[in-house]
């Protein structure tokens, strides 16, 4: 069995080596070999899984150790893997989900002649991804971490010829680069204090450690979660991810790799466990981003811009869950699964729009493509009831479940972080409802496209229309399934520590259920009022401050924009004329010195015999002087 | 006399003739001031040979004529021949190469 | 007495320098292939010795020792530590690809191709002198015989800095010769400089031995077990001066900040396969020298100046980052980069953990393949282009997805991709460092966001976008360009997966060299390793 | 009544009956070299006065070659006889003395003679003139430049083949110079290496006018430093009473006292000793071109035949310098505490001035001179080691320059333009490419003139400056290391000038030497390297010969 981890990862990994150094022959097959890969992989996950559940829960987990990676004095990193009940869901998630998008691309990127190369991004994709949730020590997370980061890079920017992509996919990775210092710093720590960074000793042994370290730790590992999962303050590039082929929006930017953080920190639990300030900053991390994300979602009229925000918001649930300790971890991971179905889902159908529409992403240009779309409106409808919590599907139990565990952390911090929960899902409801009514319902406020055609939106091919019934499908059963039994806490117990039933403070449950569901309607009853009753204008209102500084993403670009970049600009010009003034100065004005120097020496050299006689006569004046001089002393 | 006096004296002679070489523009003449101090030596040469009362002074002093004879002879030489070439003996025309 | 292995290493380049010089002016195919042949032989002989290393053995192992200066306490003394064959290793492996990525750079243009003048040939042979020379530094364990080649390999680099450079230049052939000398003689001064002030502290270094020696002595091995013996005891003043003497020497060479200004000026008018020699291969024994001489002849002193050279090595590393974001030449762009790098070797030698310096040995290394592969990658498209300005390019990703591909694959090894070996040396270096200056290493640290900044901008600039007139027919890389950096990939992608082959044979030596200076690891504070594993 | 006392000695002294004079005791065998060479000089001068026009040239050669070559040989078998080490003695009466440097440095300028031979006798660099072949000195020397005395003995084909018996009558004088044992014999032997060298300076065939001003200046500073030696010597023979190192030497040293208080006013007055000391060393300094006395150098070097500026620029040094050290270590040893501090002043300003001016010198006659001047600097760092190892180091030194630069000026010699040698630096541009090969020996000299290792240049270096670190004279070091590398800094200059530099469409031409000079550039390369690479047999010889008898 444990050889199968390995194969987990070499599956995705083959493909991409032959797909991207296999040259054009590959490329009217290409697509499928990589699909295939994707799903040969799935099924290894899901022989491991059916092994996994024949073993009881304390001896799911799986080891395996490759090879010693390196070896340097104490510093010992290896290439071992580690597949317990948390890497598992993941690993399904992950090749689940990447199958699917995969086979969707495949009609999606029909025309491009470059999906050969697209597809062997996405099998690196899968690769890193499986990498990064699998390994059992965070150096090899490192590698994956990085790893998916590169492959979000490289698709960010597939469409290389638009200098608006080759910027975003730029941003996205500079940006994830400052995460990075901090998973660096934090991996350095925990050499320094443990002797190693393998997740056995170090999780076992943070009690230990001192609260001080632990937090520092917690805290660098927080910044790395902030730059992966885009969490405020290093948020700015998903917006801008867009870019990007919309599957890749779906697979990277929405159901994995924006998740990792979360993985992250659910990972690291036992060192949070140990360091409180870092467990609230967490939360207060979530919680803001939680907000921002909603909002920003509001003011959108690009349809995945809009998706984006949510995405944002979702993983801002998932980061405040994650910070409320082993209560939080297991619900922050059901949200994350079952937000990987719906909102997979929903990019799938908002692509399938944009590939009717000639890929219009202006949803004020949409309107009324219920009839024209009917399975893309089906799917999109189920995941946009998932993720505003409508009753019995996926999004209520795992959003509802947070929520609750927000209010049970009890005193002022579970009254804001449970209210912030609570009108977090408020404004979802509200955008989420606004997107779909500017979508598939009104009246059709279509525009002609650069060459002056009126679009024919029409159902997309099978390829893509299967992936997103099955994702709708998730969407609707997941949470139920899961919360049967509270099977999906009890799966996870051994790695969160926290089985059910015991919650710090007794909760009147139906209360905040009740609440949450009235919130929902609010905002849905809200976006009706404003979208639903009257026509929505075809160019954008100008709208009060809120509005317009939503649309720039709450004006963080611009700060950005202000202070690091022209501050940067600043900086390295100043520094080049320094450099070129200054240090080479020294040197250049050394060389000038000596050389002006010799020029006026030279003039002493006057050609006349006296006045060398005269030197003559005044050397052996001063040579006599001396000796005389230093006979006297 | 205290021979003494005339080391002081072969030291004024050398003097004048050192001061000579460096104030006097024609070669000739500057060359007559470097025999005026060689015998400005000589002079040295055979006082001290008188208080040191032995020989090797006059001896010198011989020697030393015969070197300023030879010294003469090409110096001479060679002022005549920039003579000339350049109807100066002026050792300050004498300046092409400096720098 | 075997046959001398590290002899041969070291002479067969200088013979093929000799004979390639010696091909005839219209040959000039046969002195390409003949200088090509000579440094593979090399490589070879390079790998033979790396295979007699054992890394468990002696310090240093297939010694050669003759006597040949003895009034100055001269020896031939050669021998190898595991840093000494890594380094070989590097030398030996990067030439081939030099010579082969400049196999036209040095055809001579029409109305030069006099009978006398011979630039191919001379090209060729300079580079093989040079791989002689580096070769034999990195194999003497004597002090003196070392400073010989250190210094005079400075000859052969200023003629190929100032006598060959790119064939078309954005200010003209006018300018450029002017800027080529005026690079070359920087480049030579500068270092020798360095050298005559090292002269001053190896004199010294002489006067001490012989003074408490009896006999003055530069071998290595005798001055160390002279250490060892106490029966050498350099007083401290005296040994900081000879320390500093030798540092300045080796940090010009590195080069680190304040001291690097030459090292743009080299490496942007030289063609690619000469900045590759220089950064690659020559930069490299001032490194190494640090590691083997600096700490191994004093270590007290070396103690004592840890603290303000970790501070220049932690300038270097922001300086040359910040400066190479702000370069508007490609070349230069890459030099600054190495500059950065150096700066991480520097800290990784003097953090004084076996991290740090097994971290920087296989620093040098992994920055020699990468930046031999990004430079090379340059060098052809400037070859194509005619330009080193970045604003120049646009778009070439369209037109030439291979050459996009491999700039892109070296530049992510620049800055130091996980899964590539850069990667794995420079996390050493910073963990080395972290240790025991966590401050210091923290800032080093945001050098890998700086690193990612000048890349990726560098990348988009010149790859992306669309296509900047005059690219269109911009042809992708040749059979002969591809020869040249698949192997280099693909050494990046396989010691940054597995570099244990690597790391076991620089580990011991590095330890020998923790010993000299008298420093261990700082040992973690709740060691977890008994845990569960 | 002292005085009484004095001239009554003196008269009863020649008062004394007129007895047999014994003849001196000659140790000709010992003195052979000199002979030798002094021999072939008068040989020469009859050479010149009886063999016909045509075939004086050959004739001459023949003599000049042949004498040195004996005398070379001589050289060799007195030091295979042991006279190098333990058969070393004073010979000719106290006059000379045949030991380990007199020999060693005599055997140096042999050599060095033996090659500037073959520039004196080059005869193919000079376009013909009149269908023959000419050499680089004028037809006539006295005649006025351009005249039509000049142009008849032009016609005439008239050579000065006196050169060469000037030439041997110099090395004569340098021969006895580093071994004479009495200041008078010291005098003597200036006097007899200058004057030959004071008349060839002014007989260059091209640019006579610079060639005669350079006589001029050589011969008039030249005279003037002489007065002031020679009256050193005075003051000397004042202090001690005697001219020979010895006397001089034990009265130093105070074994032997004044007998007769009469003579405590002059023996043993150490202002005497001093100031004479001074003196006597300014006369040398002035011959090795230390600073200040260095003026004289670049003009002479610049207007002299570059034949003769070769020789003198080798030769002279090692004389002088080898005088220079027979001084202060045999006679002044006592004084060492005295003029050691004064000779590192020397030293500093020599090394420093030199290496400074040489920046921005634009002819390459005078680049070399100011070089030379540098290079003075340096070997007074090894000189005031007061070591044996400072004095076998500073003979090694010389050995090693003096066939670097006879190399380098015979190089200058081939550099041609219509005006005779192209010596302006303007002119060398892009002389790599014309012609590789003299470029790339031109290279290698001023490589080894900077220092740079393989080449005997860093040997010499490395020598001399471990000597000075080990005698204590670090601060000297570390100043000559920084001047060195100034100095490399317009060696490089010229470099970049021949290779990387397009060369002028007007520029200088090479030309083609016969076999002479070939010969002679050929030995400087083959010294500069063999010295570079293996020097270790002649640091022992050095070594070996590192010891003065007294």
């Amino acid at each position: 069995m444990e050889s199968l981890i390995g194969l987990l990862v070499a599956a995705p990994l083959l493909g991409a080596a032959v797909l991207l150094c296999g040259g054009r022959r590959l490329d009217r097959t290409g697509h499928w070999l990589g699909t295939g890969l994707a799903f040969l992989s799935f099924a290894f996950g899901l022989v491991l899984f059916t092994d996994m559940l024949g073993k009881d829960g304390e001896h799911r987990a799986l080891h395996s150790h490759l090879f010693s990676w390196v070896p340097v004095g104490d510093f010992q990193a290896d290439v071992a893997f580690q597949l317990d009940q948390l890497s598992m869901t993941f690993v399904l998630l992950i090749t689940g989900v990447g199958s699917l998008i995969h086979l969707y691309s495949v009609g999606y990127m029909e025309h491009d002649e470059r999906r050969r190369r697209f597809f062997g991004y996405l099998n690196l994709f899968l690769a890193a991804m499986l990498l990064l949730v699998i390994a059992d020590n965070y150096l090899l997370l490192y590698v994956g971490w990085e790893g998916v980061g590169l492959a979000s890079y490289l698709l960010i920017g597939f469409w290389q010829h638009k200098p608006s992509a080759a910027t975003a996919a730029k941003k996205a990775f500079i940006v994830n680069r400052v995460g990075d210092f901090g998973l660096s710093v934090a991996i350095m720590l925990m050499f320094t204090t443990f002797g190693t960074f393998a997740f056995g000793p170090v999780l076992a042994n943070a009690t230990e450690a001192g609260e001080s370290k632990l937090t520092a730790i917690g805290l660098m590992l927080l910044l790395a979660a902030c730059g992966k999962s885009a969490q405020v303050p290093l948020q700015s590039w998903l917006g801008d991810a867009m870019e990007g082929p919309t599957p890749v929006s779906a697979l990277i930017h929405a159901a994995t790799m924006v998740t990792a953080g979360v993985y992250l920190i659910v990972r690291s639990g036992a060192i949070f466990n140990g360091a409180p300030d870092a467990q609230t900053a967490v939360m207060v991390v979530g919680a803001v981003t939680l907000l921002f994300g909603a909002i920003v979602g509001c003011a959108k009229d690009d349809i995945k811009k809009g998706l984006a925000g949510s995405t944002m918001s979702q993983i801002g649930y998932m980061v405040l869950a994650a910070g409320l300790g082993p209560i939080g971890y297991v619900f922050a991971i059901m949200h994350l699964v079952t937000h990987g179905f719906f909102k997979a889902g929903l990019f799938l159908g908002a692509g399938s729009v944009m590939h009717g529409m000639n890929d219009e992403v202006d949803m004020r240009k949409y309107g009324g493509l219920r009839k024209y779309m009917p399975v893309t409106f089906v799917t999109f409808g189920l995941g946009y009831l998932a993720i505003i919590g409508f009753p019995f599907l996926s999004g209520f139990y795992s959003k509802d479940h947070l929520i609750e565990a927000a209010f049970a952390r009890g005193a002022t911090q579970g009254w804001i972080f449970g209210s912030v929960a609570l009108l977090g899902a408020a404004i979802t409801a509200f955008y989420m409802t606004r997107m779909m009514l500017m979508t598939f319902f009104g009246e059709k406020r279509w525009q002609p496209d650069e060459n002056g055609e009126l679009p024919h939106p029409h159902e997309s091919p099978k390829t893509m229309t299967i992936p997103m019934v099955i994702l709708a499908a998730g969407s609707v059963a997941a949470g139920f399934i899961f919360n049967l039994g509270e099977r999906f806490v009890h799966w996870l117990e051994p790695v969160t520590g926290y089985e059910h039933g015991h919650l710090p403070e007794p909760l009147n449950v139906p209360l905040i259920t009740g609440s949450a569901v009235t919130a929902m309607v609010l905002g849905v009853a809200l976006a009706w009022v404003k979208y639903g009753r009257r026509p929505v204008p075809a160019v954008a209102p100008r709208g009060n401050a809120l509005t317009w500084a939503a649309r720039r993403d709450l004006l963080q670009d611009d700060v950005n924009h202000v202070v690091l970049v022209r501050g940067g600009e600043h900086l390295t010009r100043s520094l080049v004329y320094l450099d070129h003034k200054v240090v080479d100065g020294v040197v250049n004005g050394t060389a000038a010195t000596v050389g002006g120097l010799s020029g006026r020496m030279r003039r002493v050299q006057n050609g006349f015999v006296r006045s060398y006689a005269v030197s003559m006569f005044g050397g052996a004046a001063v040579l006599i002087a001396a000796t005389l001089f230093m006979r006297a002393v | 006399m205290n021979p003494v006096n005339y080391l002081f004296l072969s030291a004024l002679l050398f003097t004048i003739g050192a001061a000579g070489v460096l104030i006097r523009r024609n070669a000739i003449v500057v060359f007559m001031c470097v025999e005026l101090m060689l015998n400005a030596c000589n002079l040295a040469f055979v006082t001290f040979s008188r208080m040191h009362g032995n020989l090797d002074g006059q001896i010198i002093a011989f020697f030393t004529m015969v070197v300023a004879a030879a010294e003469v002879v090409v110096g001479l030489a060679i002022i005549v021949t920039v003579y000339r070439s350049r109807h100066s003996a002026s050792v300050d025309d004498a300046s092409l190469m400096k720098l | 007495m075997s046959f001398p292995l590290l002899t041969a290493t070291a002479a067969l380049p200088a013979l093929g320098a000799v004979a390639t010089a010696a091909v005839p002016a219209e040959k000039r195919t046969v002195a390409k292939w003949l200088a090509l042949l000579v440094s593979l032989g090399t490589l070879v002989l390079a790998a033979i010795v790396a295979i007699r290393f054992d890394p468990d053995g002696a310090r240093f192992q297939l010694t050669e020792s003759h006597a040949w200066i003895a009034d100055f306490g001269v020896r031939y003394e050669l021998g190898v530590d595991g840093i000494a064959v890594a380094l070989v290793g590097l030398t030996a492996l990067l030439i081939p690809f030099i010579i082969a990525a400049g196999w036209h750079d040095a055809d001579p243009l029409a109305e030069k191709t006099t009978s006398r003048w011979r630039p191919t040939q001379g090209f060729f042979a300079l580079i093989l002198l040079v791989e002689a020379m580096v070769v034999i530094s990195f194999l003497a364990t004597d002090v003196f015989l070392f400073y010989i080649f250190f210094e005079a390999m400075l000859i052969p680099m200023y003629f190929l800095i100032g006598g060959f450079g790119d064939r078309a230049h954005q200010h003209g052939e006018e300018e450029a010769g002017r800027q080529r000398s005026y690079a070359a003689v920087k480049f030579l001064l500068y270092n020798l400089a360095g050298g005559l002030i090292m002269l001053a502290a190896v004199i010294g270094l002489y006067a001490v031995t012989s003074d408490q020696l009896g006999s003055g002595t530069f071998s290595l091995q005798e001055i160390l077990q002279a250490r060892a013996d106490r029966d050498l005891d350099i007083a401290t003043s005296t040994e900081r001066w000879l320390f500093l003497g030798f540092f300045f020497a080796f940090a010009v060479k590195a080069p680190l900040w304040p001291l690097h200004t030459w090292l743009p000026n080299a490496m942007g008018e030289s063609t690619a396969p000469i900045a590759v020699l220089i950064t690659a291969v020559v930069d490299k024994v001032g490194t190494f020298a640090m590691l083997r001489f600096c700490l191994g002849l004093f270590p007290e002193a070396s103690q004592w100046a840890t603290p303000v050279i970790l501070v220049l090595a932690l300038i270097s590393i922001v300086y040359g980052a910040l400066l190479a974001v702000g370069q508007r030449d490609i070349k230069r762009l890459i030099a600054f980069a190495s500059i950065s790098h150096f700066g991480f070797i520097v800290m990784g030698i003097f953090a004084m953990t076996s991290q740090g310096q097994s971290g920087a040995t296989l620093y040098m290394v992994n920055h020699g393949i990468s930046t031999a592969a990004l430079m090379l990658v340059i060098g052809f498209l400037i070859s194509r282009r005619g330009s080193r300005l970045i604003a120049d390019y646009g778009g070439v990703q369209k037109v030439a997805p291979v050459l996009a591909g491999t700039f892109l694959i070296g530049g992510l090894a620049t800055l130091s991709l996980p899964g590539l070996a850069p990667f794995v040396s420079e996390f050493l270096v910073l963990v080395g460092t972290f240790a025991r200056y966590p401050v210091i290493g923290i800032i080093a640290t945001v050098g890998i966001v700086l690193a990612a900044v000048y890349v990726l901008v560098l990348y988009q600039r010149t790859m992306t976008g669309p296509v900047k007139s005059g690219l269109e027919k911009l042809p992708d890389l040749r059979v002969r360009e591809v020869l040249v950096v698949a192997p280099l990939i693909a050494l990046l992608i396989g010691l940054g997966v597995y570099p244990k082959p690597l790391t076991d044979i620089v580990n011991p030596a590095v330890g020998h060299t923790l010993s000299d200076v008298g420093e261990k690891d700082p040992k973690p504070e709740h060691d977890a390793r008994g845990g569960d594993k | 009544m002292s005085t009484m006392n004095t001239v009554h000695s003196l008269w009863t002294m020649a008062a004394e009956p007129a007895g047999k004079i014994d003849s001196p005791h000659i140790e000709y065998a010992q003195l052979s070299p000199t002979l030798i060479v002094l021999g072939a000089a008068i040989i020469g001068v009859l050479a010149e006065a009886f063999v016909p026009r045509k075939s004086r040239y050959a004739v001459q050669i023949g003599i000049a070659l042949l004498g040195f070559a004996a005398a070379f040989a001589a050289v060799i078998a007195l030091a295979a006889g042991g006279h190098a080490k333990e058969e070393a003695q004073i010979a000719a009466m106290g006059a000379i003395a045949v030991d380990g440097p007199a020999l060693f440095l005599q055997g140096t300028i042999l050599l060095v003679a033996l090659v500037a031979v073959f520039t004196f006798a080059e005869r193919r660099l000079d376009p013909q003139e009149h269908g023959k072949h000419v050499d680089s000195f004028a037809a006539q020397g006295s005649a006025v430049p351009g005249g039509p005395a000049e142009q008849a003995a032009v016609k005439a084909g008239f050579t000065t083949t006196e050169v060469f018996p000037l030439l041997a009558f110099a090395v004569g004088g340098m021969l006895i110079f580093p071994a004479a044992n009495d200041l008078l014999t010291l005098f003597i032997a200036l006097e007899v290496f200058s004057l030959p060298l004071y008349v060839l300076c002014a007989l260059a065939r091209r640019k006579r006018l610079m060639s005669q001003e350079a006589a001029v200046k050589y011969f008039l500073l030249g005279a003037f430093s002489s007065a002031f030696f020679l009256f050193g010597v005075a003051l000397l023979y004042g202090y001690a009473g005697t001219v020979s190192y010895a006397g001089i030497a034990e009265v130093v040293e105070g074994t032997r006292q004044a007998s007769d208080p009469a003579l405590a006013q002059t023996m043993g007055n150490d202002a005497l000793l001093l100031i004479g000391g001074a003196m006597l060393l300014m006369g040398l300094l002035f011959k090795v071109g230390a600073v200040p006395f260095h003026q004289w150098t670049p003009d002479v070097y610049q207007g002299a035949p570059t034949p003769v500026t070769g020789f003198m620029a080798a030769a002279t040094k090692v004389a002088a310098f080898g005088a220079l050290l027979r001084l202060l270590y045999v006679v002044l040893p006592g004084l060492r505490w005295d003029w050691r501090p004064v000779m590192w002043g020397v030293a500093i300003a020599t090394m420093v001035i030199g290496a400074i001016l040489a920046v921005t010198q634009t002819d390459v006659k005078r680049l070399l001179a100011y070089s030379s001047v540098a290079h003075a600097g340096f070997i007074l760092a090894g000189v005031t080691a007061a070591t044996p190892d400072g004095i076998s180091s500073v003979l090694f030194y010389l050995a090693a320059y003096s066939f670097v630069t006879l190399g380098a000026f015979a190089v200058v010699t081939l550099v041609r333009d219509a005006g005779g040698e192209a010596t302006h630096l303007s002119k060398w541009a892009g002389l790599g490419r014309r012609s590789p090969l003299v470029a790339a020996v031109f290279a290698v000299f001023l490589l080894a003139f900077a220092g740079i290792p393989l080449t005997s240049g860093f040997a010499g270096k490395f020598a001399v400056f471990k000597a000075a670190a080990e005698g204590g004279a670090t601060p000297l070091v570390v100043i000559g290391v920084i001047s060195s590398a100034i100095a490399a800094f317009f060696y490089v200059r010229v470099i970049v000038l021949m290779f990387f530099s397009e060369p002028k469409p007007e520029g200088p031409s090479v030309v083609i030497p016969s076999v002479l000079t070939s010969t002679a550039i050929a030995v400087g390369v083959a010294v500069t390297l063999v010295l570079g690479l293996a020097p270790q047999y002649f640091l022992d010889l050095a070594g070996d010969a590192g010891v003065f008898v007294r």
